[in-house]
């Protein structure tokens, strides 16, 4: 492979071909049917793929320190996020907790990007991550929340008839991101090699395709939402999306290296800090906390954090981590 | 022909469910919710299609009597609140008076 | 502008082509149909999707003179009769009044 | 709750984005787009889901004062031309006076 | 293979999946229009995958009398459930002949999980079951409208415009389902062994992957049915639904054991008798019985038989049928 | 292969499936959205084979006379079309540059058929021909736009808002087939035997299937198309949609001998010359021409052309191309 295949690969490309098209207003499209049956592919597929591996003799060595780094990640990181927030931007406090909410979550996404990386490099990596992505997801919003409490009085402001609450614990523990993770996963685990042969050409084969046609259309939507609410985006918060996923990317190494973790299992976990949510986070934000402004997290997640992890940040965080092959 | 007002609201995607809850308390004999593609208002675009759904609106459309019209709109911040919605109501007929 | 009617059917899916051909031969100048998310009335909840597709509603638009619509109203028992479906009509004001 | 017009334009998709850009440009304190499944006018059937998508048409919903409405409707050859388009206005009402 | 990887291989598991994601009321949805690709390539690839085993020399011998056991079987099976509905529950004539219907004809997708739990062990059937399966579908509908002519003025009620006699002819000879079977296994017939190669990765490939997600989706589907109309459902129906499917996998056994079919083509006969519609026979039935409560047969069909089938029906006919391996 | 096979090979026989099933008004149908998926997929996976076999030694070799013959192609076929349809036809001008643009432009999917007729003969071809698809796609509008010129003031008619003219180069350079096209080309180039491989069981494993699927499709449409706005179609117009694409096939005959093209590489650039756009170009027509009709384009185009390039044209044109085998 040449190194520019390395630095650049299909996923990525596509990923600018989509920006660029949108840029530049091609008229291209992805059907948004298309985008989402694509993303709970790479859902399923990527659970699928973990529980098989996990099946294996010794698969699940050292699972639970990782899970536990990977919930105090969700739940810790949107700490400093809220205070550089606050300090850095002029937030409204409401807003700026569900913007550290998604900072705490993760975005399936840009885990798919890097494992492609580490398995064009050649680089192992512990199978159980995906679990571990997937426990990540939600923690994140209960800190945000409580961030938030003392500001307006968000929670009384939902629907009484929609039930915020319990639409909020569903949000944690059933929101669909997660339930899917976890799902295919105990599949792929139940079902061990077998299964895993059986549903080699739809989750292994179809895999790179389909996180190619998801990055194209991901790049349509980064474009899109920043000329929706580009406008209102202050340069101090352009900073944050670009920082952040530095510190998450850190902290992710950190912990990481605390639950014992592979070289190319630390790159993954800095990968999961450092990423900030996109499906799982906004929809509970807007339940929650409707008062905040979706524009913003939408924005920041989707067209400012994301091309930054998918571009520079996974090379960087492999780097670092010593999970260059 | 029955006189009748048609409720039409327009509000984000995760919110119908609750706007539809609340017409059904308050004695609503129906409704519609029609997909929207894209919208603007006070709080910008709002173009469908993101990855988490949040930017995705629908139209709730409900004929009601005057009475229950007028109930639902009494529930004016329960509606609105913070959230992008609008509500507009207008005069209708219609065939079965009987059901509405 | 010109005054007309606006006839607002909302009725299932697999009935619509009935419904629109029914309109076409009452004379109806046009008709417009959208798709419809989820719908509640007397049959109780449907919500579209079902792999039959015998649960999708959708609702059709038609503007039409006043003499058109008294003729699709009269054809009560065609458009509702046992099927999931309500008629609304409403008043609306037209730009090219030789069109409708 | 405060008078207004509800204006409604259906058009072919393509041309949407030239509506909505008029109707900002008038004025209009928002619009909502809903898409089309099939629609019938004089220009005989126009069925979605063409490889190109010119047949498809979208609904547009514009809530508007009676100023901002007749601004728009003084485009009519704007609005209507050559395309396949029609555009209709009604009364309605609304709970949030200041933001129409 | 484990035996519990047996038991509940990845697609039951991924009903399951979806079961409990919707009774929990998780937010996770498969969109609309990726539910309708799925059925259409699973009809798709089954056809094909059948036009070419029966392309192999000596692939078509005993089709003839299997096709005509198919159609005897959904053309008689609405009466035993006609009868059952009438004396068992309180349905009128109109929803009763409607809901018999769907038990004559058959699920494709039920039909298609057999066929996985048939290569999971190994054990091998007549390769013009598709055909079998397309000519099952619509028969039932005749029966099940002379059984309903007797009720209230049925057939005046449709639309005089639509012209329901002209739909309903269209409904049985040209439904959409069998056009694409029956067309694919022509066209698998003729492609033959060269076409079956450069279709593989397609049809056969993709198969296991494609059905795990349709099942995901009818799970939820299940669900919200059963949800949206279950107060409607009298025990007595939920007992003819759990009851009819084990009376047509009993005829089906018998006819297959009639058309002289292997073990493994009597298994398929037994899940075709015990599986009941849920595409073609509902939108047959909206259009020739308007009166009949589309609430009550989708639910059944949907929601109480298909579950049913999938968990333990399938395994129960197998095993009656020596079809084990 | 029996010849049976090879005549019909499968994807015809789906678009016959298609054809068939809406001229006798099954229900069958294929979601929009599915539709709109499989049409983005076939240009992204033409793209990427093509460019990653350009990436091969001396794949690129012939690449610049080919592209300068189809671009030139594109620019000149509308000229003898407009002649024909103002001398044959009752076309006011407008609609006729506009039905002119049509063909000379492109179809993809004639290409993906006719690309699957050669690797069924084994026969081989330049493996730039998706780059030179591409570039035809959308100089044909510049033409039809020439050509349209002199008649009613057709660019006074467009939205002032819009922008028409802005919009209209944007459909020449940037419209999304082209983009795609281009694109996937562009990153299967860069990415070289390790993408290809990585993405084979995307781009070519899957390939026959989404073919098959999106020519039954075709189907539905074309027959949908020409219930629609058939009543409109003189014969004339009909004998038109039946000529050009000769007239275009032997002019693509001769643009490829002057580019030196293998008899493979001339069999395609015949097909590319006779088929006609159906998807970039009406978009483009929409909004350039309001006043041309597009029921006339869109049913020549789909439901008249198309057909007969599938059924008829591409044996002839490989025929004559001495690419057969
Ligand atoms: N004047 C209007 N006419 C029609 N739809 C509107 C109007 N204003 C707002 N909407 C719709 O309501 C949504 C929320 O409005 P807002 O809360 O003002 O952002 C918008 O995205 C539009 O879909
Ligand atoms: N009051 C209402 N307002 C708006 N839509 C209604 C109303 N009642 C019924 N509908 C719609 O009409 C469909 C059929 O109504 P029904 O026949 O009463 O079950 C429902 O599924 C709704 O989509
Ligand atoms: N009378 C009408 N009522 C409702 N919708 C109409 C009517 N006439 C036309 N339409 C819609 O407007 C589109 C364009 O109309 P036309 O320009 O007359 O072909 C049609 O395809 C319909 O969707
Ligand atoms: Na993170
Ligand atoms: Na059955
Ligand atoms: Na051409």
């Amino acid at each position: 492979m040449t190194s520019l295949a390395l630095l650049f690969p299909p996923p990525i490309l596509f990923f600018a071909l989509g920006f660029g098209a949108g840029a530049l207003r091609s008229d291209l499209a992805v059907p948004d049917a298309l985008a989402k049956a694509l993303s709970l592919y790479l859902m399923v597929a990527i659970g699928l793929k973990g529980g098989a591996a996990v099946a294996m003799p010794g698969g699940a060595e050292g699972l639970v320190p990782a899970l536990a780094a990977g919930v105090a990640l969700s739940l810790l990181l949107p700490l400093p996020a809220f205070l550089l927030l606050r300090t850095m931007t002029r937030l409204d406090r409401e807003t700026a907790a569900a913007v550290a909410g998604h900072y705490g979550s993760v975005s399936v996404v840009t885990f798919a990007a890097a494992v492609g990386a580490l398995s064009a490099r050649g680089v192992g990596y512990e199978p159980f991550m995906p679990a571990v992505l997937a426990a990540m997801e939600t923690p994140a919003i209960l800190t945000a929340l409580l961030l938030a409490r003392h500001g307006s009085a968000a929670r009384a402001e939902a629907p009484r008839g929609g039930g915020a609450p319990r639409h909020l614990l569903h949000e944690v523990f059933l929101n669909g991101s997660v339930v899917v993770l976890l799902g295919s996963f105990a599949i792929g685990w139940i079902g061990g090699p077998a299964a895993k042969a059986q549903l080699s050409v739809f989750a292994e084969g179809l895999f790179p395709g389909a996180l190619c046609l998801f990055l194209l259309e991901m790049g349509l939507v980064a474009v899109r939402q920043l000329r929706a609410a580009g406008r209102g985006l202050e340069p101090a918060l352009i900073g944050f999306g670009l920082l952040m996923p530095l510190i998450g990317a850190a902290c992710g190494l950190g912990g990481g290296w605390l639950a014992g973790l592979s070289p190319g299992g630390m790159a993954l976990m800095a990968v999961l800090g450092a990423s900030a949510s996109y499906i799982a986070v906004p929809a509970a934000m807007r339940l929650a906390l409707p008062r905040a402004d979706a524009g913003i997290y939408v924005t920041l997640s989707v067209a400012v954090t994301f091309p930054f992890n998918v571009v520079v940040g996974i090379p960087l965080y492999l780097w670092v981590a010593g999970a260059t092959g | 022909m029955h006189a009748r007002k048609r409720i039409e609201i327009v509000v984000e995607a995760v919110q119908a469910e609750a706007v539809t809850e609340l017409l059904d308390r308050l004695g609503a004999p129906g409704w519609t919710m029609l997909p929207v593609i894209a919208g603007r208002g006070r709080q910008g675009l709002r173009r469908g299609g993101d990855p988490g759904g949040v930017l995705d609106n629908v139209l709730i459309l409900c004929i009601a009597s005057e009475e229950v019209t007028a109930r639902v709109l009494a529930e004016r911040e329960e509606l609105l609140g913070a959230r992008p919605a609008i509500v507009s109501v207008s005069d209708c007929a219609v065939l079965r008076g009987e059901h509405f």
